[in-house]
């Protein structure tokens, strides 16, 4: 059976970023992340209901299983395979809001696709950002696959793939959660479990109360950690990672969260989901909670959470504006980049 | 005689099969509280049980593999794909299974099912929610690909394969779902896979399209009959089988024939019906056949212009088929 | 954790398979059968190796698993959706000596596939035996929907899956148990587990010991079971069709056994198997092994064991003289059943 | 110049970029030990190792998917599928993913890999180790496809695949393995992909095909020639980017053409090469094109007069192309 979340998570207090090893600042970092995650997507769904933009699809509720992981990696080493929630994977993997904002409006610049492909489909080489199509699944093989590479040349890097937990239905997770098992890669399977595929439940998806414990008949470790607990999730994710370096193999961390927006802007999730289950889970936005851990802690003052609020307010205004003037691709972008040239 | 867009007529089609087959139920993601997607299934679930219209778990080769069993033991299914770019996780259980079950079995087992999936572009839905996929299908033994494009056509196509004993494929242009508007004669009004229908006559060249693009051909016959060129408009309807006779009909008759379709042009339907014609019409030719489809591009980015750029137009259409007039 | 095996599997003594409610002449069945299936594959090889047939693929040493768990069900109501190598599940359902050898022949009267596919891709109608094909894994799902489709109508039908533990890679196997899991199917889910995918071996397969392992995270039992000791086999099984019968859904059965032969008449095993290992297992041979037992629990006798010798020597020797003989297809077939006529 | 079969120049030619390149490695099902169910990797894992030479679980989808992320990460795989007719279950990886992931990410990646497997009928494999699967992913942008009929253009055009910075999907006609012995160049000896080959020149009619209809085709000519019928065999090679100059150069110099493939006929590459000539040589063409195809049934039974009857013949192709030098 799946361990249930960490041990530091457990302790009340004020002292538990410090007791994971992060200073107060780096503390702050993560919160500042959670909050430009939140802050570019209200702006999209502000624009969508404009007219101004076709299509969002929102990170909404999940920022703190996103960012907690996420921030448990060495950017400049590590790869990320990420979903399409997962802007706070990206943005701690140095994507910035101009990026999301390109991709939003589909420019030329956008560095994910140069305007091909809807938001959310996220992808930089440098940034080591796999891209990303829509077909769920299928991802957790690619980060396999990386690993793979990686583990070949003797490398110390590790990959965290992400996923919804209706995706984990999909045979390739199956077979990328096999794979890496056998070959013990250094891949974090991350399943933000936000309870709904679209509008099918998790009970009519599973017949389990944990896809953590899927890990057991892999050969690796499963964790349920609360995705709504930033802290909580970086101490697992940091023990796998940890886990990962010194060759031991994959690990499957599941975060219980909860997505607050509609599947994206094409649904209407009031057809599925109670208003008071919503209204519910938005009481444990992960946001706030973590405010308020971090204010306990004196980490957070209200000095320094509107120095905060005013830089991210700049960056999404700036990168508004900034997007929503740059060029399109042209017509004859259409044939280019079908096929890689030179040796590659 | 109702008036009905094309996602009404479908949905009534599933409703009154429902209805009259205890043996048919319905198996996709989201098709249940949802409705489906597109509300293609909207209020079924409500009025049939979670029996009949089950929302699956989030995996493609399960639902077409879990009808397969299912027609295998006495059922109907009417399996949902989401999108049809996301029937690629399914072409396994598709095409190895589906399709050569009747034959590799000689015939002792045969697979009445029916994969419904919406298709095609011009609706800002990127790469992956824009796919054409008849060619793909079309080109495999076993299975029947049908491409409505009008609400009475969707409603009785969808009928006949339901009752049709092999799996049939059935393609909804998702353009059209809520675009296109038309009269659905009342009761059954069954239309027959493999037949193809003149959906306009004309006596100077022919326009073979399917889907959204049988639309943007009967706009681009109307500017035509302006410069006083008569074109005809074949609609396939059905990809698979093909109507050879409808084709070299027309062919036949005019002696020019333009295909279009948004499909990658290599390898895609109309090559196949340039093939046919060729066989077949090749002394009743006044020109080479030609085509007019969507780029060796992957279908389709998002970005508009690029999408625009993708798509058929009628314009473009109608360049071709002046080009074709005066040839 | 799975269960290891059923509990009177494990008395000692000669009492085991009445304390299963087998009768005497139900236990001689049993080995007759295995038996069977045993002489056509010998013959099969015998015929191949002259050169009058192309192609054998065998259930040697997989017979007790095969015809232990088929004996738990009801072939009048039940389905089985097998693989490749069971002739014992098929020889249980129905299929004659005469039936295996057109389809060795691909004659024209093979009830499987009229002479188009190879031995082995077994399937009949009437016989509750669903056509598989080659694809390894595909046929589970199928079996899920023959299930469903079962619940449906409120029928009391089984259906028993069978593949090889290499086969549970693919995709398709975690999909149908997950599905199966979620509504609580009637579906035995039987692995062979004769540790080897052609020449890839356990170890390359997967990171656990036991598949049966995989079933907690589908939400259902799964059972360890000395796959050669054929009434083991029929304990579990047993026990898994009772609980499918009230509704408690799948089972999933893993069967640790070994393949006596090469993979197939194309392959050569000494590639990558010692002859040791091979002959340590021939040494578990499950049909001597049952017989050792009949004979201690006084089932079997010498004229006893003679009569069924004969029995089953005549049968071969008539089904090959007929099989032999028999029409080819017409080129003309090669167009017949693409489609099915009518209303099907 | 050695004399090599089909299987030992690929075999010498994974082993020769093995060497050259150590980001070059192959994963697929009992590639390892085993070397290959058709004996293609025999002895690599010896002389490379297990990290090099990857024994994979059963798993197509895994395969390519693993595949795609390690060329992502600076590698150069060779991934075999053990028979084209499994590659089915990777369908998803290889078209929703491999071929778009340049595309998609507007060029920021790009895959260097290859898909090796056999394919085609003639063997005795019945219906799941007998198919062809060209016409299929050909029609996929983004994805390139070949089909070498000799040693020399096995060799040549494997080592291209490799270097090359696209997926590539790499056919090996399984009947050909064994059967065709021929030359092969010392050196690397790359054979460009995208180019066809003129493999007999000729004046009346041209026979175009791959694989191992090339070999067919080829007889075809050596008797034609009795005839006083002097015919060109036309070898593509590559299936996809296909090879349009060379396929119009060949139409327009006999006027008489005909395709070969055993793939199923409807919407084949046949169909493809009759639409390019349609569109471009229209009016050099002194008979129409003619294709002789696999029928449009499952391919292909296991006994031996259906498998016959399924396969284009030297005599069948034969008595097609005396039609066509007679028209
Ligand atoms: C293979 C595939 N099938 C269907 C879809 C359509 N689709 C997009 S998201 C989604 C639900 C995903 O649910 P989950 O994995 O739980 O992620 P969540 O959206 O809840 O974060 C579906 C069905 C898809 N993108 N890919
Ligand atoms: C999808 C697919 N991939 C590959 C093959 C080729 N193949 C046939 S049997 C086999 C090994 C199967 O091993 P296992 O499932 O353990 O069954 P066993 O033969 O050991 O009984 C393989 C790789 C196939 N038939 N289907
Ligand atoms: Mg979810
Ligand atoms: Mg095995």
């Amino acid at each position: 059976m799946a361990l249930k979340t960490g041990e530091i998570a457990k302790q009340k207090g004020q002292e538990r970023h410090r007791a994971l090893g992060l200073s107060d600042d780096a503390a702050l970092k993560l919160y500042e992340v959670m909050r430009l995650a939140r802050a570019i997507d209200e702006r999209m769904w502000l624009i969508n209901r404009q007219g101004r933009a076709p299509f969002v699809i929102s990170c909404q509720g999940q920022e703190a299983a996103q960012v907690g992981s996420a921030a448990a990696l060495a950017p400049e080493r590590d790869w990320v395979v990420p979903y399409y929630r997962d802007a706070g994977v990206v943005l701690w993997f140095g994507m910035t809001a101009r990026d999301q904002m390109l991709s939003f409006f589909a420019r030329r610049e956008d560095p994910s696709s140069g305007g091909r492909q809807m938001p959310g489909h996220y992808g930089s080489r440098r940034r080591h950002i796999v891209t990303t199509g829509s077909p769920v699944g299928a991802q957790t093989l690619h980060a396999a696959g990386v690993a793979l590479a990686a583990k070949m040349r003797h490398e110390d890097t590790v990959v965290a793939t992400y996923f919804g937990e209706g995706s984990s239905s999909e045979g390739d997770v199956h077979e990328a959660m096999n794979f890496a098992g056998v070959h013990k890669l250094a891949v974090l399977f991350v399943c933000e479990n936000n309870g709904y595929a679209i509008s099918v439940p998790q009970s009519h998806q599973m017949a389990i109360k944990d896809l953590a414990d899927r890990a057991a008949g892999y050969g690796f470790p499963g964790v349920v950690v609360d995705g709504n607990d930033v802290l909580a999730v970086y101490e697992v994710s940091r023990e796998a990672v940890a886990r990962a370096r010194r060759g031991e193999g994959p690990t499957l961390i599941e975060a219980k969260t909860y997505r607050f927006t509609a599947h994206s802007s094409d649904d209407d999730d009031r057809r599925y989901r109670e208003a008071e289950e919503v209204a519910l889970w938005r009481q444990k936005d992960p946001i706030q909670r973590y405010a308020r851990y971090l204010r306990d802690a004196r980490v957070l003052s209200d000095s320094v959470e509107q120095e905060i609020t005013d830089r991210l307010t700049q960056q999404v205004d700036e990168a508004t504006e900034y997007a929503e003037q740059a060029p399109d691709p042209s017509p004859d972008d259409l044939g280019k980049f079908v096929y890689a040239e030179g040796q590659g | 005689m109702a008036v009905r867009t094309v996602i009404e007529a479908i949905r009534e089609g599933m409703d009154e099969e429902l209805e009259r087959d205890p043996s048919v139920f319905i198996i996709g993601e989201d098709v249940g509280k949802r409705g489906g997607v597109f509300l293609a299934t909207d209020g079924l679930q409500k009025k049939y049980g979670e029996q009949r219209v089950i929302d699956s778990p989030l995996a493609e080769s399960l639902i077409v593999g879990v009808a397969i069993g299912a027609a295998v033991n006495g059922m109907r299914p009417i399996a949902e794909i989401q999108f049809a770019d996301f029937i690629a996780p399914a072409y396994n259980q598709i095409v190895e299974e589906a399709a050569r079950f009747c034959y590799r079995s000689g015939g002792d087992f045969n697979l009445p099912m029916v994969i419904r999936t919406p298709w095609g572009g011009g609706v800002h839905g990127a790469m992956y929610h824009s796919q054409s996929i008849e060619a793909t299908f079309a080109h495999i033994p076993g299975l029947k690909v049908v491409a409505p494009g009008t609400p009475a056509d969707a409603k009785g196509l969808l009928k006949a394969a339901v009752r049709d004993p092999n799996p049939v494929l059935f393609l909804e242009h998702k353009r059209t779902y809520r675009l296109v508007r038309g009269e659905v004669p009342a009761g059954d009004g069954v239309v027959p896979i493999g037949k193809a229908e003149v959906k306009r006559a004309g006596t100077d060249l022919s326009l073979i399209a399917y889907g959204l693009m049988l639309h943007h051909c009967l706009e681009v016959a109307e500017k035509l009959a302006a410069d006083g060129v008569s074109a005809e408009v074949l609609d396939l309807r059905t990809i698979k089988p093909i109507d050879e006779e409808a084709i070299l009909q027309t062919a036949r008759k005019t002696g020019k024939v333009l295909v279009v379709h948004e499909d990658n042009r290599f390898g895609g339907i109309a090559a196949e019906v340039m093939a046919i014609i060729m066989e077949r019409a090749f002394d009743a030719l006044d020109a080479p056949v030609m085509r007019m489809c969507g780029p060796d591009s992957p279908a389709m980015p998002f970005n508009q212009i690029l999408e625009a750029a993708f798509m058929p137009s009628v314009d473009r259409i109608l360049a071709r088929a002046r080009e074709l007039a005066a040839y």
